[in-house]
């Protein structure tokens, strides 16, 4: 067994990978307990899960601050996480309680927190392009110094409005990136059926800063994203970053046979070969970051914890009717 | 699909069923019949009603799409316009939204403004409806926009029967129109002959005759109304319920002929009550059966609030057989 | 703005002097107001209502769009919801077809679904109305499908003090205010004190007092229900003229009770009159006053056709001075 | 005076380029004839002038079949004139009256005509980029082999859904050639201020065949647009032609004043350099294809052939009353 010791760089970033491993493990485990819940029908309606796609929430809302503006897509839960949310209050959003993030009122396609900046998961595709893009229109008036991240799916790139907000954002040099997370299906279709050209090629044609990253390493999503973030808060203008990934699971929680739009060795592939978590788990052990013991403990400790969220959920009570009429009008 | 060979006339299909076949008799009927929207090949729309047409029709025939519904509905348009019979399916009824401006300034006018020279004969197929647990942008009714627009027909079944029967008009129709199905009924059973029929627009359907009370009700209001109906007449009630089936055009003389009957009428859609269908319905009524109602109109649509996801908040923001039946029965004086 | 140095409480002042004056004014009083649209900069808008904005405030205050309805309209919901007070122009009300989405899906709805958390305080101003021989595309009054959408509020001012009173409490609302503005009207002169003052929303104005028949008015209606009142004051009779001034919240009270006073309603709406506003303040009039009146309430709006070009016909599509008179007299039997 | 005979090329299509030349000027005197109606109040509305801009319409239509379609836009009597249409019933038209191509029902920025395969003019900046795409959706379907083009301002490149239409034209491969006309403004306001990043990169982005032409030039416009229109008809996919042009007039009749927004050097230069008709009657004569005398004369038919028309347009009666009510439904 080889004992080197880590290198300085990544003594200097130790905190940051654990951070971002714990994040990671918090969305997966999250995630699993939301189809648990769907699976013992104690979940209203349905949701979208993340599950093989948190490298992208992680890599890229590490970069941000607190204070920065995040929105986020259908399949939100990640990026709510990811940018601090807390675990209780989504489940209790989740199950439409009092206590949820939004009283119940939105459940999981609408899961907002101003505490950390989200601006709102949204249930139209690209519903949130626009308002990212306000958000940076606001920090650029009240130069607050704030950037505002835009999440994605590539299904989002059939509506036209994001091609209206991506060149408005660039003719007002605002600081927000547009996070598309391509994970290679909108639904039940292929994105190559639904997408002409090149995806990158349409954000640099409106003068847009872009990149194209591994959506499954979760160190090259940071890095990338820190250089858009970075070049978007000093004023030089948004940016766009393709996340290639994959989602294992259904298109939502109730999508159980889906060998007709995609087989079962693609799944295989990638939960085995690309799986975010595992390999920079592999990754951090490695680089003597962290034992496997560590790591074994770590996620006893964050499986706990969602456990212990679901079941202050369950317990919390829904609102009383006469909150229904209530949060109409500000 | 399987219910094809059921051919006696007690057949009894779903209404996914029976807007599947509607769609296939016009296909294989015409073929410049097609249909554009997204998940509707393979996967056959998440609703799962067009299973079977890709195999049948093929990849020429049956599109799937990006998730562009302005984009997509925009090419139905001048589809229709130079031949074809374009069918666009907009998923949920909330994402009209974003296909306005083909619907209203281009598909419904064009026929106005070219002086009758050019028609566009294409049907949009989407849905409405709430308690189904998706939260304030999947599940709007929002058809009162488009009965608001001249040059459009709207149409909102409520039985597989009524379903069939007029979508197939729709699809032979020249003009642009827009068929609501209500999500929660897709299982839905009813007669449906196997024989080909079709219905036409314009004409109301009295779903169940009654001496006391009007129920008018549209799409997902008229299972609450005959519930609310059967509730009624328990208590010694009989409540009529009419169902004008098709928004626009729009069967007044039969709604009103019947609460002048009846002498009360309660109007029911899912829609919201403000500035919706209830209101121009209970306006013509008020004012076509003036000199007999013995009770002001009264108008049950959806609550004044975007749909709250939480179960039971939701479950409080539309009409049900309890409120109906209260409603009617107060109204009734008892 | 040379208007400005006017003080004398007698001052006039057009219908687009009062906007541009509620505009500057609420602009000086907080920084966070800004106006974002198409040729509103230099060109001050098509209509030049804004003419001398740029100037005062500078191009970070008055943005010129690119033709991006969709677009720049949620940026202003995103904005809204940061700290700014956005105030988007959508030249002609025509499109706001293409603004649906942001405005009904998102603006009105963050709120709720935020739980409260949430809150896009912006405003769209927009225009209404036909006949400037402008064709199907930049003729309609759609006001009616905003005020259907719980979350949103909605003002149709028909008066420059009004407009001036309303706007400024519109732009300090703290909900999304869609503000619709009559193109024929721009040139309207009328009274508007120098001070400082807002009018608040959800309160009707009579416009003038009347006991044989109430004409409920909105926006261009206005006018002509005046015009029609002194008509029919030469032949005897008393025609009360209300504006319920905004659509949402809405001042139902005040209408029903003139209703019940005169026992005489037409409602009179430049919009569609199906499924349009006229069937809701109609229907409201009709429960409300329903054992006060005399008469069905009458709904007088826009003919069931595209607006069309030709001006001897599209002359005819809309109730004028004339129509209103004749009508009103034959409700009250002469 | 050198008299070298015209080359076999020039020989080969004099005819053509005599007719577009007579094109072009039947398109210059319709619109004058325009402004003096407006001028002389004669005209209900407004109505968007084509002057300066005759060659790409013109350059255009000229490789089209009559059944081909095309759809126009607010400035859109010169897409109507080049594609056939005839001067005496747009008049007409624009003056409301029941002789005109829409019964007076549609105006000047709605005129549309079957037997030309005009679709329609649109008063929604890209309102018609969806019905032209359709258009073409029909055309493979039927295997007619028609193309359609659409005429777009530039400023129609603010509209999302001319990217959502773009792609789904090449991904159904249809044949429709959208022809964007840059002539710099969009009613008071630059492109350049509305108009961020690469034009024609946001028609590759999407996959489609793209050029750039100097659209004063229309024999370059017609050399351009033909090898689009052929891709188009053969089955290759969509195409994009810029076309880089100058309204001379006022966004419409109405806009005299226009200082604030350009100035008159520029536009004197525009008028005096690269008029399209100028230029293209300097080359005709250089090439022998006609003598000075012979355009002169066929500028004099031409003008005469317009005023003829609008005494046709002013005698005409309106329509009827009762057909205010005809034609909203099929
Ligand atoms: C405007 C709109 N159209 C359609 C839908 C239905 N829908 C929900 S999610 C989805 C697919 C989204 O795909 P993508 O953007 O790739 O996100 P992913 O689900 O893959 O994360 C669709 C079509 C919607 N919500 N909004
Ligand atoms: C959707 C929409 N927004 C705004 C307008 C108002 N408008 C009419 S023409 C025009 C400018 C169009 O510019 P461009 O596309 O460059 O065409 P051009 O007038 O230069 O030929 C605008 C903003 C409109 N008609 N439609
Ligand atoms: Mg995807
Ligand atoms: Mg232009």
């Amino acid at each position: 067994m080889t004992s080197l010791a880590p290198t300085p760089q990544v003594i200097e970033k130790a905190e940051l990978w654990l951070r971002m491993y714990r994040q990671m493990l918090a969305i997966r485990f999250f995630e699993n307990q939301v189809n648990e819940l769907y699976t013992r029908a104690l979940m209203p309606g349905l949701a979208h899960l993340y599950i093989g796609e948190e490298a992208v929430a992680v890599g890229v809302c590490e970069t941000l601050e607190r204070t920065d503006y995040i929105t986020s897509t259908h399949r939100g839960h990640g990026h709510c996480l990811a940018k601090g949310a807390s675990p209780d209050l989504m489940f209790a959003e989740l199950l439409g309680k009092k206590a949820g993030y939004c009283k119940g009122k939105g459940g999981s396609m609408h899961i907002a927190d101003p505490a950390t900046g989200n601006l709102g998961a949204n249930a139209i595709v690209c519903g949130s392009a626009g308002i990212a893009t306000g958000a940076a229109f606001s920090a650029k008036r009240l130069a607050n110094g704030r950037v505002s991240v835009c999440f994605i799916g590539e299904g989002a790139l059939g509506q036209g409005v994001l091609y209206e907000v991506m060149n408005l954002a660039e003719l007002f040099k605002l600081p927000v990136i547009y996070v598309c997370e391509n994970n290679l299906y909108s639904e039940y279709t292929h994105f190559s059926e639904t997408t002409a050209g090149d995806i990158l090629a349409r954000a640099t044609a409106f003068g847009l800063h872009a990149a194209s990253v591994d959506g499954q390493n979760v160190r090259a999503v940071y890095e990338h994203a820190q250089i858009l973030v970075e070049r978007a808060r000093r004023g030089a203008g948004p940016g766009f970053l393709l996340c290639n990934t994959y989602r294992y699971h259904g298109h939502h929680v109730g999508d159980i046979n889906r060998e007709y739009y995609r087989s079962r060795r693609e799944e295989q592939t990638w939960k085995t070969e690309r799986d975010p978590i595992a390999n920079f788990a592999k990754w951090l052990i490695e680089q003597k970051v962290a034992t496997v013991k560590e790591l074994d403990e770590l996620s006893a400790r964050v499986e706990t914890e969602m456990k212990k969220a679901v079941e202050f959920a369950m317990a919390t009570p829904y609102p009383s009717p006469d909150e229904v009429a209530e949060d109409v009008y500000a | 699909m399987p219910e094809m060979s059921v051919t006696t006339d007690q057949r009894e299909i779903t209404f996914a069923q029976a807007i599947r076949e509607a769609l296939a008799e016009e296909m294989r009927r015409d073929p410049t019949v097609c249909i554009l929207g997204e998940d509707v090949a393979e996967a056959g729309t998440p609703f799962k009603v067009l299973a079977g047409l890709l195999e049948e029709f093929g990849k020429d025939r049956v599109l799937d799409t990006p998730i562009s519904e302005a984009g997509f509905t925009g090419l139905a348009v001048g589809a229709a316009m130079t031949g074809m019979r374009p069918i666009v399916d907009i998923m949920f009824g909330d994402f009209i939204t974003l296909t306005m401006d083909q619907m209203v300034n281009q598909a419904a006018k064009v026929h106005y403004m070219s002086g009758g020279h050019w028609k566009a004969p294409m049907v949009m197929r989407t849905t409405l409806g709430a308690t189904r647990r998706s939260a304030a942008q999947h599940s709007q009714s929002l058809h009162a926009w488009f009965c608001h627009v001249p040059g459009l027909k709207v149409i909102l079944p409520s039985t597989p029967y009524d379903a069939k029967g007029l979508l197939k008009t729709a699809i032979r129709d020249d003009n642009p129109v827009v068929f609501f199905e209500d999500k929660m009924m897709y299982k839905l059973k009813g007669h449906v002959p196997a024989a080909d029929y079709t219905l036409p627009l314009g004409v109301a359907d009295v779903k169940r005759e009654g001496e006391d009370i009007t129920l008018v009700a549209t799409s997902s209001m008229v299972q609450v109304a005959l519930g609310a109906a059967a509730m009624l007449e328990e208590i010694g009630i009989s409540a009529e319920v009419v169902d004008p089936r098709t928004l626009w055009p729009l069967d007044e003389n039969t709604l009103i002929q019947s609460a002048r009957k009846t002498s009360r009428a309660i109007v029911l859609d899912e829609g919201y009550e403000r500035y919706g269908v209830t209101a121009e319905i209970a306006s013509l009524i008020a004012a076509g059966a003036f000199y007999d109602l013995d009770a002001p109109v009264k108008r049950m649509g959806a609550m004044h609030v975007p749909i709250p996801f939480s179960p039971p908040l939701e479950d409080m923001t539309v009409p049900t057989e309890q409120t109906v039946f209260e409603a009617a029965r107060k109204m009734c004086g008892r």
